[in-house]
């Protein structure tokens, strides 16, 4: 039934313990849903550090098993597999993640994991085969197999890792690819390219992207969808231009008002926020997470949570938009 | 209000934490218990008779027949071995270890067990409590100097003479110490507990003691002091040094001893006392032997004696109560502990 | 114009031995961070120094603080500070000792990155205040105490932190309290090293607004040093730009984000994503040359896509090319 | 494969350990004097050395007796060779036991997590506060008469696992979360695989210092057993050594040859080891920046 959706997320969380005896529960996702229709898209998850975005991101690979909710790719559950559908998922989902000097291990040749990915998911067993195919991702993203070849990862550059990660996760021509803050620590001066290559791999390659961040530029600059995170909860979820530009959520307006641009420089100067507060607090918050500091604030926000309202193209979870059609979530 | 009032400890955060770590010493004291249940219990040969046997064929032997039946009923139960199904041995054994029941020593019947140990120990804490204190003061300061000055000539010999002296265990200390001591300086006197026979504790006795207590001691500072707790608190100033808060106390011009002091002296003393914790455990074992090395009259010379003679009754009086002893230490300092480290007080 | 601060000439990098590199001979490595750097700091200004990580922005700042630890080492140049009283401070030419006794703190303040343990753990806020106040202004504790309610006042706390751990603040409270301690002894110079990149834009906002402030109150100067062009575009007066180890442009910082000169300069700003601008944008192939062994010439030549034959032997010296806009290029003055 | 790879790993870390570093190769180099010691020279022995009376009594070193000669009328110097090689081999029982044992449990614990883990660190947690030497004795003291080498060896490792398992533990914990643990998974890895090829490698430097670390403390506590009495008596090792001195008073009688030639040995043994353990985590740690 859910054939057309590449990816469901239906009502996940995470909850850790700890404390005594593992009494405090801590919800770093809190009942999160979105989905990704069957297209090339990029949707952004949005938010600052510690806003549960990359938990959630482990929870789509199927690394980190979710307290409640499902998640489906192509209608099938990525935590409880059917016999064949874990090595199909590998090949279908990949992911690139945050820091490249970690991607690879320290200890190892860093074409081990192309070969490695080669033999496990494209099932080349042969060394001269597997080689010619390890070689057109690399040509791809602008280097070659010699370039790569008999090196350990400290003999590369933080750039140079970041793309030679992407190419691996290109290898088994996946359909969808996790981005866990790619380009956090590359240089600015080639952030771009790598954000280029995403767009160009949406184009031309069909490739869908969650692209994970905290930095609401880029994320402008190259997704479809943006979903913004605070606390383990989505606030606010739709067409990147609705959000950012029309800011329905207090927390995105303070998010994009907040971020500096030269252009903006003398209302960023004069304003003053009012800093987020502690963070374990604010998750243990059973009512809207962001009623501390919210500038809008009333007496609703208190006592119960927001339900996910459906404003023009947007969702999103705020008392201010109380009488737009309340968002249900479908079975 | 986004004040930090709400993380402030709470009554009750107290409460859990001494709940939790009270229960922990019960739990871990019980499975220390029955682990020992459990070891002898799974031991391939009747360990009782083996004693008795080995006790009553020694030559010259002669014992009263009634003495023995009572021994052995003592060691059936203490040894898991009395009662019939698993279960009830078990729970006759565990009667016999909380109430402190182990029976008569052998090696001075009629007395109890208990009762020779109990006499034992103030000699055993009085030079253990002593001799760690000092080694841990002296190692502390020792390691911070070490680290503190690591690139200079002093750090890099105290960090030789560490070196060596880390790895020798505290009974080959004695030895070294003893074939100094008799052959090349012969001052102090080579054992024994006191060689002044009173009955009350004269200022002279208490001296003599003392002075017979200080080689012993001697042996379990020199690599404490100069090992164990110096390399830690060398490595842990070192690291202290290079933490992002010590180096933006310099930045600040803060000057050098204060740094120390503040910064990196406050710092190592929370590790530092874990280790503390920790070492009692060893050193408990390791002043066994220097008693026996030393014939001080303690509870190692005691368990020594017991070993001789097959007193099982007394060695597993030593046993219980040792467990006992290092449980309620680590239960101490972790109580003490949130005192130190202001991280484990607001958790 | 007055003129605050002013570094002449300035060589330096790090002495690695053999205990940092993995062969096992004993050698010696020079990584050349800072290069040639001459800087005229004015009183009453934002001055800005952005640059990639790993072009030794962090490394002149600490030499201009004068926070000189092994393997950081000085091979050339000085160090000027005027002070407001009208005296000069050759930091360059100082002990430790007297730098930390009459100089740091006195003249000029250092916020860090707001990492997660710049403060003690082990000490509670009200402490922190009190040692720099009996140290560097001989004030007792009560007093002192008093004093650093005013402070964290300022930086907008409740009270109830002095009394509190490091732990139990927040990221964002940890850096107003590294602010306010910077700020006791209204000195004529604040150095920031990144002093936001910990923090979320709504923290960084709150922070960067307190340092603009304190400065606009002090009228002394404020030298931000980060790897965020947007950060000096909202922030600083003037900015230079670092390329491996290098200025390579220096200017008002509005000329700079509108006409940039350097090549570089000009990747840097027009590759930098906007909200409401989804025009396309590109970055730059290569990467930064390893500082081991940096590139002869320009050392920006081999990514350079206005690269001429002469970029490659001979190193461009820094020079007006407008008013108060000086670049590095071959290519400036046409 | 893996194992062929371990090994090829392991002795290019040796070899460029003793190169680089003084402590390691310091250490190497008396053990390996040791190990011929005793090893290699008891088969060239002369004289039994557990027999009595094979030479003249409380004989001072001299040309003929290098190291004297005992009560018993023992040649010290055979004695001794033949101590270290029993010695030695008891601590290897141990050390291949414990460090093993430890090793599985770590990384069961690290790499199962949940109850598994907090069982087993439960475990290990009391055995800190088991007085270990007093634990041994008792054991011993049940089963002298049975006593074997390799039962030694096994008896002393009852109490030398906890310590390594944590460690391992603590380690497997923090590399589980490293990148290219996941890098590996969606690479197609299985956990089997990304055990042996990612976490191995990072845990072998590790284990080999363990494994140092842990014949240190075999020849240390068969020394303790022994003066006890509870150690393979009849049979030489330095333990053995030190109880006979110590019972026949050689130290009251001038006989300093007797005791001073074990307690010297130990010394070196001990120091020689944790050269090597502490030369091993300096280049460990010096590879890893």
């Amino acid at each position: 039934m859910s054939g057309e959706f590449l990816l469901e997320v239906k009502d996940v969380s995470k909850i850790f313990g700890y404390g005594f005896l593992g009494r405090v529960k801590f919800p770093a996702v809190d009942h999160v849903s979105f989905s990704m229709e069957d297209e090339p898209k990029i949707l952004t998850i949005a938010g600052e550090s510690g806003c549960g975005k990359t938990t959630l991101s482990r929870i789509i690979l199927g690394m980190l098993e979710p307290s409640g909710g499902v998640v489906l790719y192509k209608g099938r559950n990525v935590h409880a597999p059917k016999s064949g559908d874990k090595a199909w998922f590998s090949k279908q989902v990949q992911a690139i993640f945050q820091d490249p000097y970690d991607t690879f291990n320290p200890l190892k040749k860093t074409e081990t994991y192309l070969y490695e990915t080669a033999r496990n998911l494209l099932r080349l067993k042969d060394y001269k085969e597997a080689s010619k195919r390890i070689d057109e991702p690399l040509n791809f993203i602008g280097l070659s197999l010699d370039d790569v070849k008999n090196k350990y990862p400290n003999e590369f550059s933080g750039g140079e890792l970041q793309r030679i990660s992407i190419a691996r996760a290109l290898m088994p021509e996946p359909k969808l690819m996790v981005a866990d803050e790619p380009v956090s620590m590359v240089d600015a001066s080639l952030r771009m390219n790598i954000l280029n290559m995403f767009k160009d791999l949406k184009e031309k390659g069909g490739i869908s992207f969650v692209y994970i961040t905290h930095d609401l530029a880029t994320a402008y600059y190259i997704s479809d969808e943006i979903a913004v995170m605070y606390r383990g909860v989505i606030v606010e979820m739709g067409p990147a231009e609705d959000v950012l530009i029309g800011k329905h959520h207090p927390y995105t307006k303070g998010l994009v008002e907040a971020l500096p641009e030269y252009s903006k420089r003398e209302e960023w100067l004069r304003k003053r926020a009012k800093p987020p507060g502690m963070e374990v607090k604010e998750f243990l918050t059973p009512y809207c997470k962001y009623s501390d500091i919210c500038p809008n604030r009333m007496e609703k926000c208190v006592t119960e949570r927001p339900p996910i309202y459906n404003v023009d193209k947007v969702k999103v979870a705020c008392w201010l938009y109380d009488g737009y059609p309340v968002e249900t979530l479908q079975e | 209000m986004t004040g930090i009032m709400a993380l402030r400890p709470s009554k009750r955060a107290l409460v859990e934490y001494i709940a939790s770590r009270t229960l922990f010493y019960v739990a871990t004291l019980f499975t220390a218990v029955t682990l020992t249940y459990v070891l002898f219990k799974a031991m391939p040969v009747d360990a009782v008779e083996n004693i008795i046997f080995g006790m009553t064929s020694a030559v010259g032997a002669v014992y009263d027949p009634k003495a023995v039946m009572q021994l052995r009923r003592d060691l059936y139960e203490l040894f898991g071995l009395g009662g019939g199904s698993p279960v009830e041995s078990y729970l006759v054994f565990l009667r016999r270890v909380f109430t402190f029941n182990f029976g008569p020593s052998f090696i001075s019947f009629p007395t109890p067990a208990l009762e020779l140990v109990l006499y034992r120990l103030p000699w055993t804490i009085g030079l253990l409590t002593t001799s760690t204190i000092v080694t841990w003061t002296l190692g502390n300061l020792l390691g911070v100097i070490a680290g503190y000055f690591r690139t200079g000539r002093f750090g890099r010999v105290l960090e030789g003479v560490a070196i060596t002296l880390y790895p020798i265990p505290y009974y080959i200390m004695a030895l070294v110490l003893i074939l100094v001591f008799a052959f090349l300086i012969p001052i102090f006197p080579l054992g024994g507990g006191t060689s002044v026979i009173a009955e009350e504790l004269t200022l002279e006795v208490i001296l003599n003691i003392i002075w017979h207590s200080l080689l012993p001691a001697l042996s379990l500072i020199i690599p404490g002091a100069l090992g164990w707790f110096f390399i830690s608190a060398r490595t842990l100033t070192m690291e202290t040094l290079s933490e992002d808060y010590t180096k933006y106390a310099q930045i600040r011009g803060l000057p050098e001893g204060h740094i120390i002091r503040r910064y990196v002296l406050k710092n190592i003393l929370v590790p530092q006392t874990t280790m503390l914790a920790l070492s009692l455990g060893g050193i408990f074992s390791g002043a066994i032997l220097t008693e026996v090395i030393f014939a001080y009259p303690g509870v190692g010379m005691l368990a020594y004696r017991a070993t001789f003679s097959g007193d099982l009754n007394t060695l597993m009086a030593v046993l219980l109560l040792s467990m006992l002893a290092v449980a309620t230490a680590v239960y101490v300092l972790d109580l003490l502990y949130p005192l130190l480290d202001p991280r484990i007080r607001h958790r | 114009m007055e003129v605050d601060l002013e570094a002449a000439a300035l060589e330096g990098g790090y002495l690695l031995s053999s205990m940092h590199t993995p062969s096992p001979k004993r050698h010696e490595v020079y990584v050349d961070a800072v290069s040639d750097v001459s800087l005229k700091l004015r009183r009453n200004e934002v001055f800005g120094i952005a640059g990639e990580s790993g072009c030794g922005k962090s490394t002149l700042i600490k030499m201009l603080y004068g926070y000189l630890e092994p393997p950081l080492v000085l091979r050339g140049g000085s160090v000027k500070l005027h002070t407001k009283e009208g005296e000069e401070v050759q930091i360059t030419s100082l002990t430790r000792k007297q730098l930390q006794k009459d100089v740091w703190w006195n003249h000029a303040s250092y916020v860090p990155q707001s990492s997660m343990n710049v403060l003690n753990p082990t000490m509670r806020i009200r402490d922190h205040f009190a040692e720099m106040f009996k140290m560097h202004a001989g004030i007792g504790r009560k007093e002192a105490y008093a004093e650093a309610r005013k402070y964290v006042e300022q930086v907008g706390l409740p009270m109830d932190v002095l009394s509190a751990f490091p732990h139990q603040l927040s990221g964002g409270m940890r850096q107003r309290v590294v602010i306010a301690i910077a700020l006791l002894l209204e000195p004529d110079l604040v150095l920031a090293d990144e002093p936001s990149s910990a923090l979320d834009v709504i923290n960084q906002q709150i922070v960067l607004n307190l340092l603009r402030e304190a400065q606009e109150a002090l009228r002394n100067t404020l030298v931000i040093v980060s790897h965020d062009m947007g950060i000096h575009g909202v922030m600083t007066h003037r900015m230079t730009v670092m390329y491996a180890g290098k200025l390579i442009e220096i200017g008002r910082t509005g000329d700079i984000f509108e006409k940039p000169i350097h090549p570089y300069t000009q990747v840097l700003i027009e590759s930098l994503p906007k909200l409401g601008d989804k025009k396309q944008r590109t970055g730059l192939g290569g990467h930064p040359p390893d500082l081991r062994s940096p590139p002869t010439g320009c050392r920006f030549h081999p990514r350079c896509p206005y690269a001429m034959p002469k970029c490659g032997k001979e190193p461009p010296e820094i020079q007006e090319v407008k008013s108060d806009r000086y670049v590095a290029c071959w290519r400036y003055p046409e | 494969m893996p194992v062929l790879d371990s090994f090829r790993k392991i002795s290019r870390s040796f070899r460029d350990a003793y190169k680089g570093n003084f402590k390691f190769r310091l250490g190497f180099s008396i053990v390996l004097v040791m190990s011929i010691l005793g090893l290699v020279l008891p088969y060239f022995s002369p004289q039994d050395p557990r027999s009595w009376y094979t030479v003249p009594k409380d004989k001072p070193p001299s040309f003929q007796y290098p190291l004297g000669t005992t009560t018993m009328g023992r040649n010290v110097f055979w004695e001794l060779c033949a101590s270290i090689g029993k010695s030695l081999t008891i601590a290897l029982i141990t050390a291949l036991i414990a460090s093993h044992v430890g090793l599985l449990i770590g990384l069961v614990a690290g790499i199962k997590g949940g109850t598994l883990d907090k069982l087993l660190m439960f475990l290990s947690d009391t055995f800190v506060i088991l007085p270990q030497l007093v634990l041994l004795i008792v054991v011993i003291t049940v089963v002298r008469a049975w006593i074997t080498i390799p039962m030694l060896g096994a008896i002393i490792s009852i109490v030398s696992w906890p310590w390594p398992a944590r460690q391992v533990r603590s380690m497997v914990l923090s590399l589980r979360e490293r990148t290219f643990v996941y890098t590996a998974r969606l690479s197609g890895m299985n956990m089997p695989k990304v055990l042996l090829y990612e976490l191995m490698p990072h845990l072998l430097g590790w284990h080999l210092v363990n494994f140092a670390n842990t014949i240190l403390f075999s020849v240390g506590t068969e020394g303790s057993l022994a003066i006890f009495g509870l150690s393979l008596l009849d049979n030489n090792t330095l333990g053995a050594m030190l109880y006979w001195a110590i019972n026949f008073y050689a130290l009251y009688r001038g006989l300093w040859w007797w005791i001073s030639a074990p307690v010297v040995t130990l010394v070196l043994i001990f120091v020689s080891f944790y050269l090597i353990s502490v030369g091993l985590s300096e280049h460990l740690h010096r590879i890893r920046r």
